[in-house]
């Protein structure tokens, strides 16, 4: 079946449910049924941990395929299936969400009071949505993950909310629902043509390009709202300050993750040409999405907002580095998704701590906590560093990375997708300036506890990781080396094909901007790289 | 492994004092962050010694995969030739002296200090990374790291809204300069298809005919990555332009100033020149430009300096002034003597930094040169090192800073070309305001009569041993470093030292020329040197009444230097208040007006057609069926029209 | 020619009345025009060669759904004078819709064919030697026979709502109950005494046993099937 | 075996039907006219009917004729007891108070 | 006129389920007391028996070609009988605590669902319209069934008033239809109109008052009018009974008159049916949004569902027609459940109806506020609960038919129809309310759990429901 000889994505996938099961049938009075809940969820989410480290142990990074592959028939005479599979763009983002599950659970201990069972029973549920989306090798069977996660989340949101869960929920389902139907429909497009939803045929399916195109902006329509790109972003900073701490830190952490992840998935290697005759488009996005929510983050009094605009900005650079379509690009943009996922979600993390102590948000309700929580400052400049991009913390590979794959398209969106640099130290130092620096005068905070053993053990897993892909980032990049090399290859080789010069030529001129036009002499350089 | 051990040892020291600081005590964490650096003192001064006079061969040390995607490889790796090792030593002597300071300095501090030396060590770690990067991306490592550490020092007084500002200031200011600098090796990538400077180094030939295609022309590729990799390089050496995060940076405690200003940090711009020498020896334009902001910065700082009342803002200046030295040696191809005047430097520089320490240490505090004076019987010894200090740093024959300087100004008169002679000019007239607010700065601290408070007075006394001793070291460095490097440095065994670390290109020959430069050329800077001494004795000591006369007569050009040719306010002005205006525009009206217009209208829409849609639902019977037969008549309408 | 002008007569009033029926101010001169129409419906079926329908409508018809209408409208005890006069305010939009689809119909039948391979495609070509209600029933008990009981169902369906809406049982109401009728036996009702002679007949002596009240009418809440009208209407 | 053309016949059951409808709609007193115009409109399907089955000498439009007819009669029963529950809970059968529910 | 032309066996389900109703009757007339419960329960008994019978049944044409057995009626019938038993296990409590239990109600709904029956089974437009006539008599009735209620009396003479002009619309279609032909049976029609050219005028209008005439059954736009205040109006059984088995009749007529003897005329009905969708689709959403009764709401929503299967009829194919089965096949259980919440919303003895009387359900009875999730979810088409099924396969018929209008238009509406679905959830979670309900009864919480495990699982077990979908499609366009 595959190499560890039994379903491991399916156990990985669906063990999270058999646990949502156990809670349901935990009856006594709310006390025990929430402690229990609580310790189900985590040992659960544990073990979903431990077996999707065997997914890493047992991972072949040198095959650029999909591995652990798993196939049973569900709607045979469609020609759709249920098929599950990890290949080097998957494998790790199943493994950053099994690694954030577990966290949340741990943030939500005490935060979450009321109605503990149904909580972590949702979570549970969105752990197998996520782990589920990124294995699914069938477009059926992800685009049911992929929306089924707004369920979990919308009721996450909604009832551990804070004020205004209700219009922030609202519209976080609303917005990314109206995203996917129009991705629902080119889904039964690309069905249509290829007769089957098999993604590892409809890889190899070669659409025409005037499909292509239109299938690309249903893709867009749904994987910009998820990303999310400029302009349709402002879902996320709703959602993100009146979600619960564990709803950010998943929703940042995961959930944006899984625009980027369609992107990589589906319209660049399924709709190379669109892909190419769209990337101005995509890059001017994303620069103005770097940009722009940069500048609109230094203007928050909402410390949860002015993170969650920060997402939007890095997400920004995420799609660059997707749509310079090179080997740097994509594996920068992967390594920043990863580095993103982890780093947001901890300072959600960061900021959920001061909120379950003083239960506000805002910034100017603190200033100089680094006097009574030392450790507490020191996680929060570990995480803040690791954000702008400081090398050394994993945010940096991925943002030079990208910025090296944007060089290779064009010099200014080298340098305009590269201000997030410059505009992210900024606002992300303003607020650790607001928040911790600065003298202790409110009252109030004079009381406040440093980190618990407990959050120091939610956080000591990011710090780690962190550090880790900072350091060592290859360690992790060379999951997915193959991949994406198969990736780039088969993209250049769809743009190269003789049949579809026009469209080269055509597309070419789009895409190869000012900068590099010139470098003729350079060009020898230009190759698969 | 020596040379290993001399990198990494700061940052363990810098890891136990942080993170343990609380647990084992601030006297063991400050042993342990400085047992730290005296063993990297001591590795990295053999590892130069054996470079230096044992014959070592040059290499590098590799320590692992860093960052790989496809062609790209960047590596953890430490490169060992005679630029990094000279830096290395340097830094870790430095640093160690500074540290060792620090224990004295910060004695009366009302916290634990563990944190501290933790950044200090840190600090020292993270340029020590940059110096023996073996690659662009681990160069840039540290070139960050620094940053990291300066932000985290100058800030360091966490409380004092003024440090948060300079701390953020410093680092923003310097980010910008990265930014470019990060899109200098994107683009060296691009062109090269490799960061590692073995591979750039030897590629440069093939690729120097070669044009890039930006800002609406088509240049040179090796200009403008040299234009790239400069402009980050003048952030982090506090360039003119750039400069502006450098005096503000004083508001972290004095040693962290000296570390700053003297062993790391401002001197990695000038090391990234050298180091990327034969890059720039094909990009004759950048060397050019480099020499012009290199000049300009000289002077400019030094008219600001002149200005300055505040001690360690004086000395700020000078070292944004020096800096720009460095560069015009750089920029006329001398790079062994922009690294020559870069050793020299740091010392006096440190000596300088450490010395007003001293003094504010004496004063409680106090750093306004105005409240100072009559203070030099109390504190002998700081009044010593600081004359060894400013004479080093004037130019004064013998002293370290002559050798340096002096070499610099031959060799930019040595080119012979326009821009050469304008870094001769520059760098001449700065030499004779550097004497001037050198001394302006000695009369007005120890002399005079004394203008500080009496209580202050009363407690002004010399600071403990663990404080002067580094002060001492330091100060025999200012003496002789100059005449103990010159001829290896930029003297007759320049070529045997430095061998293939730094490259001069085929038709650069100003380092065999610095000897055949007239006498009265090479005289002129320390004329100059004295002149300026005799102007600020002139005009603090014979005419005191005059600085305030020439104030007041030349009252817009005063204020002008005063608030540093409003650099400060411009940037304000220009950037900084409009960024914010526009952020809080666009958050306003840009996502919350237009970008949430569309779904909010959309969503009134939906909700004001529903109110529509209901009110046909009269509930009336008659209405029902008509609308019923309406549909029926639409459709058979619809049929016969359209079939 | 006859038949022609029969036609005329009957159409024209069959229209008439039917305008008429819908516009009367008293709902029972709509019911008189209401069977006023049937007949001469009934009269155009005559002349179409519909005899037995013809037949049929006037029995059905004007025999029970008409008089059915007018028992209502009588039954209810409707004022009359309140109700209003006339017809809907948006008249004009609806006389307009109307006319339109009247003129679209015209001009639909106007040009009427039948496809021509109408007549092979036929189910129940009229027998020409058979009366039409002969034919009638012939079909209907013989291909039909499934409709036949569909539309019994129908009328069952009919009976069983008529009166699942408007039955009361009342309380007072005394119903017969066949078997209690049936099971009474005389020994229940009827006592022999013997009277003395000469003795006078007392109301004492004459006993009987009097019929219990039915049982279903005495509980009205009776396990919540009760008929009675006496819940409270529930008016939300 | 029309007296006339088949084209009368439907223009009677055309006009016929309008006014049933117009019955419907138009009328703003009792309910009973309704359910009376409803009775046009089968009286005019019934005329299609015959006037079918005649032209086509096929008896099947006759059939469906007396189906009409029954049901015809079934919903009138049925039409009239509703009729009759709701005058006893309103009180009247003015066809603009049947509004209770609306929106 | 011979034996196997009758071939009474293939009408076995429909005489035995009206023989059991008329039994049921006749019990009910005869036993005295506590009538209501039994009568449901053997009404129940009937429609299993029926179902039952179904599968043992052939198929072919009975009754001189007037009556039609293929897999298309009998999927059909398997769905209108699992509605009938949803109807009447949803009315038994109900309607004894609203003291309407009569045994009457069972009893009509089942003469209903034998109407429906021959409706689906019809290859004639008299059989065809007789069943219809059966089934909207008996619903008539039921609306009004709380004869006591002026609401419920006020739904009922609606429905019965508009119901009427309806058929009668429907009928004259009808005669036009046979004018034209000269032929009643469906078989013929199509032999008949096999070259849509000599397809005259006359005609055409027939097929599109039959249109009207059955879109009013399925409540479509513009023929929907009745729907909110019929809702709203009758006994809650009523609304979920007609909400489910009636929908699924009517649609399943549609279909077959119109891809049968019409279909070689789809390209003059299918503008017309796809302006009908849309209309539909449009109002389903914008009108639920302002409803407060959530009776009503479910009103609009049917509007909408049917909106979205109306798609699978404008594609005309046969991924349309299996679309359109699968659409009503997760649908009658969404709606079933739903109503069976709505159904357990009673306070102090009172039924309650508005939405904002769900609030804090999700505190007081959280199983129950899950299962309406569930319902709402899967309304709005979330994957992977059932919704989304139907509406991937309607809009995979519009796809491939190449209606991206139509499909563009029904997923964006389906968004905004999210949004009140979404909204009901919104408010028994997030919203305070009073103390919960009155307990519920055992049926309802049996009928909301069935029905949402099948909402939710749907996913499993979709193969062999789309497989069957897929054989009634084929039999149906051959």
């Amino acid at each position: 079946m595959n190499q560890v000889g039994f379903p491991l994505l399916s156990l990985i996938t669906f063990l999270p449910l058999l646990g949502g099961a156990v809670i349901m049938s935990v009856r006594g009075d709310e006390a025990t049924v929430a402690q229990n809940a609580r310790w189900t969820a985590l040992w659960t989410s544990l073990i979903v941990l431990g077996l999707s480290l065997i997914l890493w142990w047992r991972f072949d990074p040198a095959l650029a395929g999909f591995q652990f592959a798993e196939s049973l028939p569900w709607l045979p005479e469609f020609g759709v299936g249920y098929r599950m599979g990890v290949d080097g763009i998957s494998v790790l983002f199943v493994l950053l969400s099994t690694l954030l599950t577990p966290v949340c659970i741990l943030a939500s201990w005490e935060a979450i009071t009321t109605r503990v069972r149904e909580f972590m029973l949702a979570f549970l549920v969105l752990e197998t949505m996520m782990v589920g989306m990124f294995c699914a090798l069938d477009f059926v069977v992800f685009y049911m993950f992929f929306e089924g996660v707004l369920i979990p989340m919308y009721l996450i949101i909604g009832v551990w909310g804070g004020p205004r869960r209700v219009y922030a929920a609202i519209k976080f389902f609303l917005y990314t629902l109206a995203g996917s139907v129009l991705m629902l429909l080119a889904l039964l497009a690309m069905w249509h043509f290829a007769g089957t939803t098999d993604m590892t045929v409809l890889l190899r399916t070669a659409f025409p390009q005037t499909m292509q195109y239109w299938l690309f902006l249903a893709f867009l329509a749904s994987f910009a709202v998820k990303v999310p790109m400029w302009p349709v972003h402002t879902w996320l900073p709703d959602a993100h300050v009146e979600a619960p701490t564990a709803g950010s830190v998943i929703l940042a952490g995961v959930l944006l993750k899984m625009g980027a992840y369609g992107f990589l998935r589906f319209s660049v290697p399924m709709l190379p040409q669109a892909s190419a005759y769209f990337a101005p488009l995509m890059f001017t996005l994303s620069v103005v999405a770097v940009i722009y929510t940069s500048l609109v983050a230094l203007a928050q009094t909402d410390m949860k907002k002015l993170i969650a605009y920060s997402s939007v900005a890095h997400m920004g650079v995420v799609t660059v580095g997707i749509f310079s379509l090179n080997i740097q690009g994509v594996s920068g943009a992967l390594f920043q998704m990863l580095s993103h996922g982890v780093v947001s979600g901890a300072l959600f993390l960061c900021v959920g701590v001061i909120y379950d102590r003083m239960h506000t948000r805002e910034i100017a309700r603190y200033g100089g906590l680094s006097d009574r929580m030392p450790a507490y400052a020191l996680t929060f400049m570990l995480f803040m560093m690791a954000s702008v991009g400081l090398p050394g913390t994993s945010g940096f590979v991925g943002e030079i990375l990208v910025a090296i794959g944007a060089l290779r398209v064009n010099f200014w969106l080298a340098l305009l997708s590269s201000t997030g640099m410059i505009l992210g130290a900024a606002y992300m130092l303003y607020l650790y300036r607001r928040v911790l620096f600065g003298r202790l005068t409110k009252p109030d905070l004079r009381g406040i506890l440093d980190l618990s053993p407990r959050e120091a053990l939610v956080f000591a897993p990011l710090v780690v990781v962190t550090l880790w892909m900072g350091v060592y980032p290859s360690s992790f990049s060379h999951f997915f080396d193959a991949s994406v090399a198969a990736l780039v290859r088969n993209q250049q080789a769809a743009m190269a094909a003789p049949a579809r010069h026009a469209l080269l030529t055509m597309a070419g001129e789009e895409v190869v901007g000012p900068g590099s036009r010139a470098v003729s002499a350079v060009g020898s350089s230009g190759d698969a790289r | 492994m020596i040379y290993a051990a001399a990198v990494f040892a700061p940052i363990l020291g810098s890891a136990i004092a942080g993170l343990l600081g609380r647990a084992i005590g601030d006297r063991a964490a400050q042993a342990v962050s400085i047992l730290g650096m005296v063993i990297a003192a001591i590795c990295g001064n053999i590892a130069f010694a054996e470079l230096a006079w044992g014959g070592a061969e040059t290499g590098s040390v590799d320590l692992g995969t860093w960052i790989s995607a496809g062609p790209f490889h960047a590596a953890w790796a430490l490169r060992y030739d005679a630029l990094s090792a000279v830096m290395v030593a340097m830094v870790t002597l430095i640093s160690t002296m500074i540290h060792i300071y620090s224990v004295g300095y910060m004695g009366h501090d009302e916290y634990p200090t563990y944190r501290f030396f933790s950044y200090l060590s840190l600090f020292t770690f993270a340029m020590l990374m940059l110096v023996t990067a073996d690659n662009l991306v681990q160069l840039f490592f540290g070139w960050e790291g620094v940053g990291l550490a300066s932000y985290l020092l100058i800030g360091y007084w966490y409380e004092k809204p003024s440090a948060c500002a300079a701390a953020i200031k410093a680092f923003l200011v310097n980010r910008v300069a990265d930014l470019f600098f990060a899109v200098g090796i994107a683009l060296v990538f691009f062109v090269f298809g490799s960061v590692e400077f073995p591979a750039i180094f030897a590629a440069v030939g093939q690729h120097a005919g070669e044009t890039y295609a930006v800002l609406g022309g088509s240049w040179p590729v090796l200009e403008v990555i040299g234009v790239l990799l400069f402009i980050g390089a003048m952030g982090k050496s506090a360039q003119i332009g750039l400069h502006t995060w450098l005096p503000d940076a004083m508001e972290g405690p004095t040693p962290v100033s000296a570390l700053i200003h003297a062993a790391t940090m401002v001197t990695a711009g000038v090391f990234l020149v050298a180091r990327m020498s034969p890059l720039l020896e094909f990009a004759p334009t950048v060397k050019a430009l480099i020499v012009i902001v290199g000049g300009s910065t000289a002077l400019f700082a030094a008219t600001v300096g002149c200005t300055q009342n505040d001690i360690k803002r004086v000395i700020a200046y000078s070292t944004c002034s020096q800096l720009g030295y460095m560069f015009i040696a750089a920029g006329v191809g001398a790079y062994q003597v922009s690294i020559f005047h870069l050793i020299t430097h740091a010392f006096f520089k440190a000596l300088l930094f450490l010395g007003a320490g001293s003094v504010i240490h004496a004063m409680s505090g106090e750093q306004d040169m105005r409240q100072m004076g009559g203070i030099w019987k109390k504190v002998p010894v700081t009044y010593v090192v600081m004359w060894i200090g400013n004479l080093a740093l004037a130019g004064i024959p013998f002293f370290a800073g002559y050798y340096s300087k002096d070499a610099i100004l031959e060799a930019n008169f040595d080119v012979g070309t326009g821009v050469g002679l304008y870094g001769f000019v520059c760098g001449v007239a700065a030499a004779f305001l550097t004497a001037f607010y050198s001394w302006r700065l000695l009369i007005m601290t120890f002399h005079g009569k004394p203008r500080a408070e009496a209580g202050v007075m009363a407690h002004v006394h010399e600071s403990p041993a663990v404080m002067l001793v580094p002060l001492i070291v330091l100060a025999i460095g200012a003496v002789f470093s100059g005449m103990g490097f010159h001829a290896q440095f930029v003297g007759e065994g320049w070529h045997e030292f430095w061998r293939s670390a730094i490259v001069n290109g085929p038709g650069n020959h100003v380092l065999a020329d610095l000897e055949r430069v007239p006498e009265s050329i090479a005289l002129l800077p320390t004329v100059m040197g004295v002149l300026g001494i005799a102007l600020a004795y002139g005009m603090y000591v014979a005419a005191p009444s005059l600085p305030g006369a020439l104030a007041r007569a030349f009252g817009p050009i005063y204020r002008f230097l005063l608030n540093k040719w409003y650099f400060d306010e411009l940037y304000d002005a220009v950037l900084v208040r409009p960024a914010l205006a526009l952020a809080r525009s666009l958050w306003q009206v840009g996502d919350a007006t237009l970008i949430d217009g569309v779904p909010n209208g959309l969503a009134s829409l939906a909700t004001d057609s529903s109110a529509q849609v209901v009110k046909l639902q009269t509930g009336s019977i008659a209405i029902y069926a008509f609308s019923m037969l309406i549909g029926l008549v639409l459709l058979v309408t619809i049929y016969l029209l359209f079939r | 020619m006859i038949a022609t002008l029969a036609f005329y007569v009957f159409a024209a009033v069959l229209l008439g009345s039917a305008a008429l029926v819908v516009s009367a101010r008293n709902p029972v001169h709509s019911v008189l025009f209401l069977i006023l129409a049937f007949f001469n419906a009934a009269g155009l079926f005559l002349l179409a060669g519909a005899e037995f329908l013809a037949m049929i409508l006037v029995i059905v018809y004007v025999g029970a759904v008409a008089v059915l209408f007018l028992f209502v409208v009588m039954m209810l005890d409707i004022d009359f004078a309140r109700l209003r006069e006339g017809i809907q305010r948006y008249a004009p939009v609806g006389a307009t819709v109307g006319v339109i689809l009247l003129v679209e119909l015209a001009s639909v039948f106007g040009g009427w064919q039948l496809l021509p391979q109408s007549a092979a495609l036929r189910g129940a070509v009229a027998p020409a030697a058979v009366s039409n209600t002969a034919a009638l029933g012939d079909l209907l008990y013989t291909h039909n026979v499934l409709l036949f009981q569909i539309a019994g169902l129908v009328l069952l369906v009919a009976m069983i709502g008529a009166i699942v809406l408007t039955l009361r049982e009342r309380k007072a109401s005394r119903r017969q109950s066949a078997a209690r009728q049936v099971a009474q036996r005389v020994e229940d009702t009827l006592v022999l005494v013997k009277v003395g002679l000469g003795a006078a007949v007392t109301e004492a002596e004459f006993q009987r046993k009097l019929p219990e009240p039915a049982v279903a009418a005495a509980e009205p809440h009776g396990g919540g099937h009760g008929h009675g009208g006496t819940h409270a209407a529930e008016v939300r | 075996m029309l007296p006339v053309s088949l084209g009368h016949y439907l223009a009677v059951s055309a006009v016929l039907l309008v006014l049933g409808v117009f019955g419907i709609f138009l009328n703003r007193k009792n309910v009973i006219v309704i359910l009376m115009s409803i009775e046009l409109i089968l009286l005019a399907v019934n005329l299609n009917l015959v006037a079918f089955s005649a032209t086509l000498g096929d008896l099947a439009g006759q059939i469906f004729a007396m189906f009409v007819l029954t049901v015809a009669a079934a919903e009138a029963a049925i039409g009239l007891a509703i009729v009759v529950v709701y005058f006893r809970n309103r009180g009247s059968i003015e066809v603009e108070d049947v509004t209770l529910m609306k929106g | 006129m011979n034996g196997t032309l009758m071939n009474w066996t293939l009408a076995l389900p429909e005489i035995a389920l009206s023989l059991s109703g008329m039994a049921i009757l006749l019990f009910g007339v005869l036993r005295k007391e506590e009538r209501g419960f039994l009568a449901s329960m053997l009404a129940i008994g009937a429609l299993l028996l029926a179902g039952v019978l179904m599968t043992a049944t052939g198929a072919g044409h009975a009754y001189d070609g007037q009556f039609v057995v293929d897999p298309f009626s009998v999927a059909l019938k398997l769905l209108i009988l699992a509605g009938a038993i949803l109807g009447v296990a949803l009315s038994v409590d109900y309607n004894r605590a609203e003291g309407i239990g009569r045994f009457e109600f069972p009893v009509l709904i089942v003469m209903a669902t034998v109407g429906m029956m021959v409706m689906v089974s019809a290859a004639n437009l008299m059989t065809l319209y007789l069943g219809l006539e059966l089934q909207s008599l008996s619903i008539y009735v039921l609306a009004a069934f709380a004869r006591d209620n002026l609401r419920s009396a006020e739904a009922g003479l609606k429905y019965f008033v508009l119901g009427a002009l309806a058929s009668g619309l429907l009928l004259y279609g009808m005669t036009l239809v046979y004018g034209f032909t000269g032929t009643m049976d469906f078989v013929g029609i199509a032999t008949g109109l096999a070259d849509p050219a000599q397809a005259s005028a006359g005609l055409i209008v027939g097929v599109v008052f039959i249109l009207a005439g059955l879109a009013f059954k399925v409540s479509a736009v513009p023929f929907h009018m009745w729907t909110p205040d019929v809702y709203e109006g009758a006994p809650t059984p009523v609304t979920a009974f007609l909400s489910t088995a009636p929908k699924v009749a009517a649609m399943g007529l549609l279909l077959r008159l119109m891809v049968g003897p019409f279909g070689h005329l789809l390209a003059q009905w299918q503008g017309l049916v796809v302006l009908i969708s849309i209309a539909s689709m449009l109002l389903g959403a914008l009108g639920a949004i302002g409803q407060r009764n959530i009776k009503r709401l479910m009103a609009y929503s049917s509007i909408g569902h049917m909106g979205y299967a109306l798609i699978g009829l404008a594609a005309g194919t046969v991924t349309g027609v299996r679309g359109v089965l699968v659409y009503l096949a997760v649908y009658i259980f969404m709606s079933a459940g739903a109503f069976a919440v709505i159904l357990a919303m009673r306070r102090g003895g009172r039924a309650v109806e508005g939405i904002a009387d769900l609030a804090g359900l999700g505190r007081s009875d959280p199983a129950l506020a899950m299962l309406m999730s569930v319902f709402m979810f899967s309304m709005a088409g979330i994957p992977p609960l059932s919704g989304f099924f139907g509406k991937l396969y309607v809009f995979l018929a519009a796809v491939q038919s190449g209606m991206w209008t139509l499909a563009i238009i029904g997923v964006l509406t389906s968004v905004v129809g999210a949004f009140y679905y979404v909204r009901i959830i919104k408010v028994m979670y997030f919203d305070a309310g009073e103390t919960g309900f009155a307990a519920r009864p055992a049926t309802l919480s049996i009928v909301a759990a069935g029905s949402g495990l099948v909402t939710l699982l749907f996913a499993l077990f979709a193969a062999p429901v789309i497989a069957v979908a897929e054989a009634a499609a084929r039999a149906l366009l051959g």
